[in-house]
């Protein structure tokens, strides 16, 4: 087959003015781990509803395998499905739970006991088929309702935010069980989260949702290190953001000039860079350098706050402009002894490094 | 915490104070008439000057004490299962569905419950004289059914507001159709609300007596009607009987209804 | 919405149903009441051949009504005082004291709003009689009283338990003492509990019947108890005429506490 | 004044045979920012209502310039609280509750009024004056909440987990906030929270609690770089734990054979490191290097999982002991390049930024 396995075509979701989902197009290949990021509000989710059957599309389409999923009403399309909030059905046993799709589709006993107890080992719950749903911790539930999900095969499992009722230490734990799920069954996984380190650990590729539409799809490393908007740039990693002007543009780098003047060469931009245009530069605070002597190429600032963060001291320093700039020095640099808010300090930067958005 | 019981003793006293009250002006004179009902005297005299289970014989040996009690437990019945059924499929609407008016609805079926009970009787009273239910079975059921509807559309609708509707959606994405994943899912879930509102709903029904006098025929009579008439010719000893009966019967179906609420929530 | 009101014809159809069946039943009689009492038949003809206001001016003509309403408002009134403050020193205990017994003491407390009515006004009649409270007013107040204060106690309860102990402590930490924390935190926060008790108490005294009607001398005769014994005579308009004036003062007092209430919670 | 400004002296309480909180002694001085760091059921809220006098100490004193604050009830100590939950009065507007603290001691209305729009601008709140506690969001309670607290100029403010109900963005930027005051008024604050990055962000010096008891106190640099026990260093900061054995012994070092006859020389230690006894032997992610190729005086180990998270690359390697191993590398790092589960790996470490715990 040469179309992709999961194809979202141009799908648009309004309620009277308001347009939730703006023309979401994207396609996901068989086994693929995606992830749909973005803050609250901004489509992914309905998206997700839309693809499960729970809401309807305004316009565009949903393929799988090629065949159009529209058609299939919600408990027809034999897609599974991991809710945010918890939705073992709670007068069932734990087992009773995880036989319920298979019981629903009438299959034989042996078959139905044997995939109970295979999905439950796969989430590390053996033992567990007779606990009832009340009697046990979210994260526990969680894993139950991802069992449940995947126990009658379905070549796509939706999530939606599963882990975001949990605390940090049981998310990271769990996080990981489902990535080793994912290897495990080799299901396709579409995934929704609010949380982009979530995102980073967990997928093969991100879309980035923005305001109804996707702004950017790619692997962690690309969007960090090639975010196309500067949305991305600060939904994805720190960033620090200063403002400048083009002084001369082409081959899709520009020089910047900044607000007191210092010039930035040959930065790569995105958007529409033509000189004149007024532009934000965006630098990653661990990118930066910073020196307690005065430098050739650097910027001067004043330090503002020091906090030191375990394995690394957050810097917050202020450029003449008045511009803020976060910078990020590893435990232990040498130029963060001693370092107390009021020095004066200089901030060096690789241009190629940097990003210019319009 | 600041308000540490035994630390504060006038609140302890106000408490006593309380209990003592209610105690007095509602236990005493339950336990009072209960005793009563033992005594061998026929002019109730306190405290009895025998004991005796006569009373209780002439109550069982009299056919229409059983006859208003076969009554009362066939209207209640009928009003029971009317009840939780119209109820459930009122509190789905309610709140569920997403329609204008909605608000107005639910306060026209909760009305029954803060009118005051001897004008609804009067009024259904001429109502059905006019339509022709009155001194009917089917008039009977309907008149408590508005009585009880309120009890059950409440103890319905606040279990389905408990009731995550995600739950509903991950059963249906499981592969049941949606009447399928509210008939294994949903009511299974709100199972503990269904129970209350029978309950409610029966006792309703089977305490309810002002209604029930206006709606009562020479033969059909619930229990309460039937204390309450024979009490306006006499205050016999067999009335304290028949009270001691219903209060033993209201207060064990509410135990048993405590009991089997708690092993449903497990 | 995978229950859309608007697609699923069914649903709709056992909607209207009950709708139809409450409004037949409840609001029907009480507007054909209402009717009457305007109409010129004496002997209740509906449609009634002309109207008139004739039986207002006889119910406010007869000294015998206007007295009862005024001993309905003082039983009422006396019994509302009483049930809030009773209400709101049980409901600290039964909130946020750790005591044994606690559980066993809601439901004593509770109790009232199940037993059957016939019973407990047989029950009181007879003790009422036996220890000299029979007819008496201290005896009508402490009847209703018992039967009003579970009310209290859920509303006083509730608004207790939403509010969060945290906010007192944080006054007392202001610098208030313990009761000026009570006084000028808690009660303004709970002000909404407060306020649903005295209306449901009221309603529950005024519109009371059964144990009115145990309770009552021919000197001390509540509203209701007045409409009952006038029936007993004489099914006459004027009944008619009463029962409309009591419905649209509860329904007004029900109207008027519900916007306090949205006042108070802004 | 000699002694310290408020001195915890020996509080212990006890619930029956449950010991909340075991014996805890700290002096704090005047001005000073400590936080009260440690996981829930620690004792750390428990001292912290003692301190309010909202729960009385089974034994122990509590002494403020050198007099005890036991015999004083809670509405007379003029202690400042914020609360982990809001605790706005529900029916007051945000000015009257600022007021409620100056009302309660019968200032005169022109101090009240100045007082209160003072607090309010402290918190960046002008103009809120008469909003609704109800009207407005968990960040703006919280800052009423703390501008009340600070309204009567109390000498000292308890912080119980004021942030807890907050989401990320938003705690940080109140943590700003909460510094800023703190340096603006000088007042001495003392902050329990479970969240180690907040107490490094905040504190001038933490209090670690754990099991009732303080384990370790000092400033977050002293903590991360020289954990006492393991829980502090588990506690603050990722960390990384070998089981490994005291072969030699002496002046606070040791040298330590790890499971497969690795040996690790000069490691600082903590406890009773005589020869013979097991220790675990601590490193820091980021105090790791790796290496593609075989070095001397370094662990062999195997990849077992890669995760891009932005500014670094987190490595799980497997020792030949099946011991887990986490490395963090920076963003950018050669060695992390093409870096994938089950490559072969040297891990290198300096043994002086090593500690064993026995």
């Amino acid at each position: 087959m040469t179309a992709p396995f999961l194809q979202i075509r141009n799908i648009r979701k309004q309620y009277g003015d308001v347009v939730a989902v703006r023309d979401v197009e994207l396609d996901i290949a068989k086994g693929e781990f995606m992830t749909f990021l973005g803050p609250s509000g901004s489509g992914k989710s309905t998206t997700l509803y839309i693809l499960a059957g729970l809401q309807e599309p305004t316009s565009g389409d949903i393929l799988l395998e090629g065949r159009t999923l529209l058609d299939t009403p919600s408990h027809k399309r034999n897609i599974g499905m991991v809710f945010q909030r918890y939705t073992l059905f709670p007068h069932l046993s734990v087992g009773e739970n995880v036989a319920f799709p298979l019981r629903v589709r009438r299959k034989p006993k042996a078959e139905i006991d044997a995939t109970v107890s295979r999905a439950l080992k796969l989430v590390r719950l053996e033992g567990f088929a007779d606990r009832m749903p009340a009697k046990m911790s979210g994260g526990q539930q969680q894993r139950v309702a991802l069992a449940r999900a995947l126990a009658y095969d379905p070549p796509v499992l939706l999530m939606d935010e599963p882990l975001s009722a949990l605390d940090k230490k049981l998310r990271e734990e769990i996080q990981f069980e489902i990535k080793r799920i994912h290897q495990e069954t080799g299901v396709t996984i579409l995934y929704v989260t609010h949380d982009q380190e979530e995102a980073l650990r967990l997928s093969d590729r991100i879309a980035v949702f923005s305001q109804g539409e996707i702004d950017q799809v790619g692997t962690g490393t690309e969007l960090y290190a090639e975010p196309r908007t500067r949305f991305v740039a600060e939904f994805i990693g720190d960033s620090d953001f200063l403002k400048g002007r083009v002084e001369r543009a082409g081959d899709g780098r520009a020089d910047i000039r900044l607000g007191n003047g210092f010039m930035v060469s040959a930065v790569p931009t995105h958007g529409d860079a033509g000189p004149g245009r007024d532009v934000a530069l965006m630098l990653r605070p661990e990118r930066i350098s910073l020196f307690r002597a005065e430098k050739p190429r650097s910027l001067a600032a004043t330090v503002r706050d020091v906090t030191f963060l375990g394995n690394n001291t957050h810097v917050q320093a202020e450029t003449e402009t008045r511009e803020q700039v976060a910078i990020r020095l590893p435990f232990g640099h040498e130029s963060a002894a001693g370092l107390q808010s009021g020095n004066a300090v200089w901030l060096g930067f690789d241009p190629s490094s940097a990003r210019a958005f319009c | 915490m600041l308000l540490d019981f035994d630390r504060l003793g006038w609140w302890k006293w106000m408490l006593v104070s309380i209990t003592a009250l209610v105690t007095l002006f509602l236990l005493l004179p339950i336990i009072f008439i209960a005793a009563l009902s033992f005594g061998s005297s026929q002019w109730l005299i306190f405290p009895p000057p025998g004991w005796t289970l006569r009373w209780y014989e002439d109550l069982f040996a009299d056919p229409r004490w059983l006859q208003s009690a076969w009554v009362s437990a066939k209207v209640a019945g009928a009003v029971t299962i009317l009840s939780v059924v119209l109820g459930l499929l009122a509190s789905l609407s309610l709140t569920r569905g997403r329609f204008r008016g909605r608000e107005a609805l639910r306060a026209l079926f909760i009305t029954p419950m803060i009118l005051p009970v001897v004008v609804l009787a009067v009024a259904l009273y001429a109502f059905f004289l006019r339509i022709g239910l009155s001194g009917t079975f089917v008039g009977f059921v309907l008149a408590h059914l508005v009585l009880a509807l309120p009890f059950s559309i409440i103890s319905i609708s606040n279990a389905l507001e408990g009731f995550d509707k995600s739950i509903e959606d991950a059963a249906i994405l499981c592969g049941a159709s949606p009447w399928e994943a509210r008939l294994r899912v949903t009511l299974p879930a709100i199972s503990h609300g269904l129970f209350a509102a029978a309950v409610f709903s029966f006792l309703v029904s089977w305490d309810e007596v002002v209604v029930a006098i206006f709606m009562a025929s020479p033969t059909l009579q619930t229990l309460p009607v039937k204390i309450w008439t024979t009490l306006r010719q006499d205050l016999t000893p067999v009335i304290a009987a028949a009270s001691t009966l219903l209060v033993l019967l209201t207060v064990g179906l509410m135990l048993l209804s405590l009991l089997v609420r708690k092993a449903l929530k497990r």
